[in-house]
């Protein structure tokens, strides 16, 4: 309404060419409906797999066994996603950690202080719950990266203070783990990411441990918009 | 007061020792409350205790504050029904043909010492019957209120006398 | 059992009209400061009667401090975002609706 | 079960009226606030959909990033596309008036 | 009848999204866009996996794809909410002498 | 038994419908954001009550989620978005 | 403690990966780490193709069966696109440093340029595990999920170079590939909804075509061209392959639309053969032919050097759509000309714009018209380019040629030879943009002013030639690769080879 530059998103006028996209658009919309009214709901799909082997799987929770055991190769992929967009974002920007004119007010500070450590508490108890329940490495790991810019707005800027190499150290900790592992598997005549049997429950909460933690600066390290400690001089 | 706007808080290994104990038994029971009688949680439960105590103590810099129980089995009482009082009152104003409000602001000074205490009372201003605290400002609190013909000012007295009691606050200190 | 499990449900009805009355002053009330008191005040006694109304349905104390946890928190995060957008506001210089 | 069905005929249509206002609308504000509302009904969708897992990722990033994130990126638009209107309408101003008020910016 | 409701719902999602990725200018609403368009993916496919209570265990795996998703898709939200950022930052300088050098306003 | 509680959860989501007004009315950009505020507190609420129409615990990790970070995208929005006296019309009242 | 001899196939993922890590971690050791890693990779894939021409192998990771697990899956076209990605990942990395050491060695603005650096080395490290673990990929899921790494180091590489075009179109580069992603991702749902498995060789098995794998298939095809850049929806690749760093454009140019392109040509070849129409094929044989005409016209008429061979991109990826409607008809193996081509043209295509770097660099811009003298500078640089202009022609030795003589020979022999036409028109244009650049390059004028010539890197100028004459000499050798395709072809279940 008011926040819009009128050139930008004003009210446009009519173009034959949206007309056209919009018709297409109409047209994908009734196959893709069509299509997922009458396709049949493809049975099973894998649950009776997963049930099979979940008691090889280490974990109770059939979501976390699917994303760290049975196809843990595409988290490790996706972790390392979520790494290459922080790299990404700083070698796009610096983050500037800008003092608002106004001061932070201590209620803002106070109620900070209380919620930033039980945020962390609470991951933690995510990632314990992921491996019965709903939860894992991922959901604390938000919420973990919550606790970060909750603090990042209060105008604690932690980020700057973390010393460059730590910093690095916390996001590549998932990553590193979790290829450590991948790779340490391979050794005695398993294949990649083959748990020793017996031994992949504490495997896999130590993966999920340390990729929270991870994600948590990670996201983060989104938020703060650039790579903290101004310029490259670091190392 | 100049604000305070360090980002973390070393205290002294005293302190530490005094106030480590305590913030870890919080921690440890709200854990305690999340994950329920579960042995091997504490695997993780301990370090993230761990953490979040560090953390909380990294964040505060003031001393812990201390509640009286006394004071708390007064003051929850009190803070239900008000809170009560003020939800009822709002479905009034807002349910009736024609919104009955008459709002202004006020503007309170306040004896609570600064730090946790004040802001609990500004916090807690706004769950009351009829205000809303708009700004905090040194020891002003500057208050909306829905109705002005309201006793705001008795209100807010009484708020801050079961304040004063629940964080042991000595109410003789100087008040404007 | 019975006699908690209806005292319950009671309290969660009664819980209802809060949350009603609060989305119903959102739309009506004149300005912001208003609409917080709208929203804060009846939303948290709203909730807090549900809450209190499940745990008294609830069959485990754990579950119990569980619930009130889960109050305290919307408890703390809904005053203190009360007060902080009432406060950018009046740094913003909103004038308060008054009664012409 | 018909009380179950209409919960997530509300929700659907809800849900779907919300993007189409977040898509439609011209404020891109109002767009940003109906997209975080947008994450929040969508993690009751999950739940409805028996994917807790989903519904809490949901949760946490839907409350706790993606919406600070498109705060702080409008913000940070909206201040340099004001700047630029500042310098625009007077013309006088050079090129240190204009890096002077960058550097207010960003110390 | 629960599972097609709300694949009907991602679908609809999916091209208002696609739609409003073409026909919007704006940077940050073409971000939204598609997130609003992936959240239309997820939800089909987890849709399609949903079963009722009575009907026993729901496949794991199309909701730990959903997760992978999710989180891939929060990522690079975030990277191009930083590199929209960038460009308008960037581009200031140019487009502001481009302006003030007399040519006629560019829409965009 | 457990219709009910769906019964009541589907009156909370009639509510958060209802809400959504205020976010197209506006008129100044913090009712907008209050309206997600409302949405966090009803979203806990409908959570708890499903999770009791579901029989389905895990809903209460969702409302603790929800709840712990109700505050987040509110301090983010006054801190980031809505802060700096600019005397535009952007984010001030009605023009 | 024994590594088993089956675990090399994971060696081209898991080296660059790690190497990636610790770029980030330590700006010292990058170029080391990553030199290392391109090293291994490429010993890594020589051994891979020693052991691998008796026949395909499968590996599944994490121990688990293929309808849980992933499987990791090697043959003829995966190893070729392999060994190509190690290849010209060597030679882009030996430039890279080049490049970087050249622009620090002359101090304008030092610190981007550190940063530059910095980043550049852990985005390409992961950027080439992602691509190597797409070709060795036999999972559609675990398909998007690398499509989506690779899309996003390669959105962020193309940003790198900081300046506002760069940046535009990096922008635009990273919408258009999650709408890519997006749609393949649809499709990739679809297929579970109506097969319930994500595994290559059990979807093939259930062949069965049936509407809802038509809608699939098109959805995913769709989103691949897309990022594949093919005609119509090429539009966001000049720009970001432009206003890239040079060793970033020849990334983007030489290995990254590859990618896609490769996932497209497994299902339409491998997987779905069955679903696959004429119509359909016969369409996207003419937006192939669109595309080699209005690239080539394009890259014509452009002015500026960098322009010129990012448009010769979008022509010359036409060739391989083309090929489709040859390919499908044709029950001899004329698929491999599609991988031959792709072969030539990443080496020619990745020695071009590193030529164009380094013209570039030495004279800090690229106009064609201002480009004359440049043999006297830069030699090699030039030879690099006149070279890699002959692979893209498709002069006889050349490696452009087997793949252009294969789609020729095929097009007649079907008598379908107005495909045929469109393939020696394409050639007869992509000279005239090639002669263009070339004659300036080394028609030395007589009133050439003295110019003062900077310093030559061996770094900057050897690896792009290195690379040209790999693409020339790949026609000598054509049978070798031909074998490596055909050992793989036992897992290829061609149409015209009794495919179920």
């Amino acid at each position: 309404m008011m926040m819009s530059k009128p050139g930008i998103s004003g009210r446009r006028r009519f173009d034959p060419f949206l007309l056209l996209i919009f018709l297409l658009v109409l047209l994908l919309t009734l196959i893709l409906a069509r299509a997922v009214c009458t396709l049949p709901m493809g049975g099973e799909g894998l649950a009776g797999e997963v049930a099979r082997f979940q008691q090889q799987s280490g974990v109770e929770s059939p979501v976390t066994a699917v994303l760290l055991n049975f196809r843990g190769y595409d988290t490790l992929l996706e972790v390392m996603v979520l790494l290459l967009a922080v790299i990404g974002v700083w070698s796009l920007a610096t983050a500037s950690f800008v003092k608002n004119s106004f001061a932070t007010s201590p209620v803002q500070i106070s109620v900070v202080r209380l919620l930033a450590p039980l945020m962390c508490l609470v991951a933690a108890y995510l990632v314990r719950q992921g491996t019965h329940l709903a939860g894992g490495a991922f959901q604390g790991g938000a919420v973990l990266g919550a606790a970060g810019v909750l603090l990042l707005v209060t105008e604690l800027p932690w980020l700057s203070v973390v010393p460059s190499l730590l910093l690095r150290i916390g996001l590549l900790l998932g990553p590193l783990c979790f290829l450590a592992v991948a790779i340490l598997c391979m050794f005695s005549g398993r294949q990649l990411l083959q748990y020793p049997s017996g031994e992949a429950g504490w495997i896999v909460l130590l993966i999920e441990s340390a990729c929270a933690v991870s994600i948590g600066l990670t996201l983060a390290s989104l938020f703060a918009g650039g790579r903290p400690g101004g310029d490259v001089s670091d190392d | 007061m100049p604000e305070d706007t360090r980002i973390f808080n070393f205290c002294s290994f005293a302190d530490l020792g005094r106030r480590m104990p305590l913030r870890f038994f919080l921690f440890s029971l709200v854990w305690f409350v999340l994950t329920g009688y579960d042995g091997a949680g504490w695997i993780i439960g301990f370090p993230a205790v761990l953490l979040a105590a560090c953390l909380s103590l990294l964040l505060s810099p003031s001393p812990g504050i201390s509640i009286s129980l006394v004071g708390a089995c007064r003051f929850i009482p009190f803070f239900l029904r008000q809170s009560t009082l003020s939800g009822i009152d709002v479905m009034r104003r807002a349910l009736s043909p024609r919104p009955v409000i008459n709002p202004g602001l006020v503007s309170y000074s306040t004896f609570l010492p600064e730090g946790a205490a004040r802001v609990f009372f500004v916090n807690t201003i706004s769950l009351l019957p009829g205000t809303l605290s708009a700004d905090l400002h040194d020891n002003r609190v500057t208050v909306h209120t829905i109705d002005r013909d309201q006793p705001i000012w008795a209100n807010m007295q009484n708020l801050e006398l079961h304040i004063a009691v629940l964080l042991r606050v000595s109410s003789v200190k100087e008040k404007k | 059992m019975d006699i908690l499990h209806n005292a319950g449900m009671f309290f969660i009805i009664l819980g209802l009209p809060f949350f009603l009355s609060g989305t119903v002053g959102l739309l009506r009330f004149p300005d912001i400061f208003t609409r917080l008191h709208a929203l804060t005040k009846a939303d948290n006694v709203g909730l807090g009667l549900i809450i209190f109304g499940l745990a008294l349905q609830s069959d485990s104390w754990l579950m119990v401090a569980r619930l009130f946890l889960i109050w305290l928190l919307v408890l703390i995060a809904s005053s203190a975002s009360c007060h902080l957008v009432a406060r950018c506001a009046m740094q913003k210089k909103i004038q308060p609706w008054s009664r012409p | 079960m018909t009380l179950i069905m209409l919960f997530d005929i509300l929700l659907v249509a809800t849900l779907l009226w919300l993007a189409w206002r977040l898509l439609a609308t011209e404020d891109i504000f109002k767009a940003v606030v109906l997209f975080i509302s947008f994450g929040l009904l969508m993690a009751l969708a999950w739940v409805r959909m028996r994917a807790p897992d989903v519904a809490l990722a949901e949760a946490a990033l839907g409350a706790g990033l993606t919406g600070p994130l498109f705060l702080s990126a409008l913000r940070r638009m909206e201040r340099i596309r004001k700047e630029e209107r500042r310098v625009d309408t007077d013309e006088d101003r050079d090129d240190d008036v204009k890096a002077g008020n960058k550097r207010k910016e960003t110390i | 009848m629960t599972n097609l409701l709300y694949s009907l719902g991602g679908v609809l999602l999916f091209t208002m999204g696609f739609f409003a990725l073409i026909a919007c200018s704006h940077p940050l609403r073409k971000i939204l866009a598609v997130n609003v368009m992936s959240t239309g993916v997820f939800l089909i496919l987890v849709a399609s996996a949903y079963r009722p209570e009575s009907a026993g265990n729901i496949d794991p795996l199309p909701h730990a794809m959903v997760l992978t998703g999710i989180v891939v898709s929060v990522s690079v939200t975030a990277l191009a909410l930083v590199l929209a950022c960038r460009v308008q930052e960037t581009s200031n300088l140019a487009f502001l002498k481009q302006q003030r050098n007399g040519s006629e306003e560019s829409g965009e | 038994m457990s219709r009910i509680y769906i019964f009541f959860a589907l009156i909370l989501l009639a509510a958060i419908a209802a809400g959504m007004v205020r976010i197209l009315r506006g008129p100044t950009a913090a009712d907008r954001m209050m309206v997600a505020q409302l949405f966090g507190t009803c979203g806990v609420a409908i959570l708890l009550l499903l999770a009791k129409g579901l029989d389905n615990m895990v809903l209460l990790d969702i409302a603790l989620v929800f709840s712990l970070l109700a505050a987040l995208a509110t301090m983010t929005f006054v801190r980031r978005t809505w802060q700096g006296n600019d005397g535009e019309g952007a984010d001030g009242y009605p023009s | 403690m024994m590594l088993e001899a089956s675990s090399l196939i994971v060696c081209p993922v898991i080296v660059p990966l790690t190497a990636g890590l610790l770029c980030f971690l330590s700006r010292r050791t990058a170029f080391f780490a990553s030199l290392s890693a391109c090293l291994a990779n490429l010993v890594g894939v020589c051994l891979l193709l020693g052991r691998s021409l008796s026949g395909p192998a499968s590996y599944h990771v994490g121990g688990w069966q293929a309808p849980l697990g992933i499987t990791l899956r090697i043959d003829g076209p995966s190893l070729l696109m392999l060994l190509m990605t190690a290849v010209t990942g060597l030679g882009i990395t030996l430039y890279a440093r080049g490049y970087f050491s050249f622009r620090i060695f002359f101090p304008k603005r030092i610190a981007r340029h550190e940063r530059q650096e910095r980043f550049f080395w852990p985005l390409w490290m992961l950027l080439l595990a992602a691509l190597n673990a797409l070709f060795l990929s036999a999972d559609i899921f675990n398909w998007y999920v690398t499509l989506e790494m690779v899309s996003v180091s390669a959105a962020a590489l193309a940003a790198l170079s900081g300046k506002p075009a760069s940046q535009i179109a990096a922008f635009r580069y990273l919408l258009v590939s999650l709408l890519g992603s997006l749609s393949y991702l649809l499709g990739v749902v679809f297929v579970y909804k109506v097969h319930g498995v994500l595994d290559l060789n059990m979807l093939r098995a259930c062949a069965g075509g049936g509407e809802g794998m038509h809608l699939a298939l098109a959805l995913m095809s769709v989103g691949l061209m897309l990022k594949t850049a093919l005609f119509p929806m090429h539009f966001w690749l000049p720009p970001a392959h432009a206003n890239a760093l040079a060793p970033v454009s020849a990334i983007l140019s030489g290995l990254v639309v590859k990618g896609s392109f490769y996932i497209l040509f497994r299902l339409w070849f491998d997987v779905f053969p069955t679903c696959v129409s004429p119509a359909a094929l016969n369409l996207v044989g003419i937006l192939g032919a669109g595309a080699i005409l209005w690239g080539s016209v394009q890259a014509i008429r452009q002015q500026r050097l960098k322009l010129l061979v990012a448009y010769s991109t979008v022509s010359q990826l036409g060739y391989l759509f083309i090929a489709f409607p040859l390919a499908y008809l044709q029950n001899d193996g004329l698929w491999s000309a599609v991988i031959f081509m792709a072969l030539a043209h990443s080496c020619a295509k990745s020695a071009m714009f590193m030529a164009s770097g380094t013209i570039f660099l030495h004279f800090g811009h690229d106009r064609i018209n201002d480009l004359a003298g440049t043999r006297k500078c830069l030699p090699v640089t030039a030879f690099a380019y006149a070279i890699a202009g002959v692979n893209l022609m498709g002069l006889p030795p050349s490696g452009g040629f087997i793949a252009k003589w294969l789609l020729l020979s095929s097009s007649l022999a079907s008598s379908r030879w107005w495909w045929g036409i469109v393939v020696m028109v394409g050639s007869l244009l992509s000279s005239v943009y090639v002669f263009r650049v070339v004659s300036r390059l080394f028609v030395v004028p007589e009133d050439l002013p003295v110019r003062q010539c900077l310093p030559r890197s061996p770094l900057l100028e050897w690896p792009a030639l290195v690379l040209a004459l790999i693409a020339l000499l790949l026609g000598l050798v054509a049978p070798y690769p031909l074998a490596v395709l055909d050992a793989g072809r036992i897992s290829l279940m061609l149409s015209g080879g009794g495919g179920p």
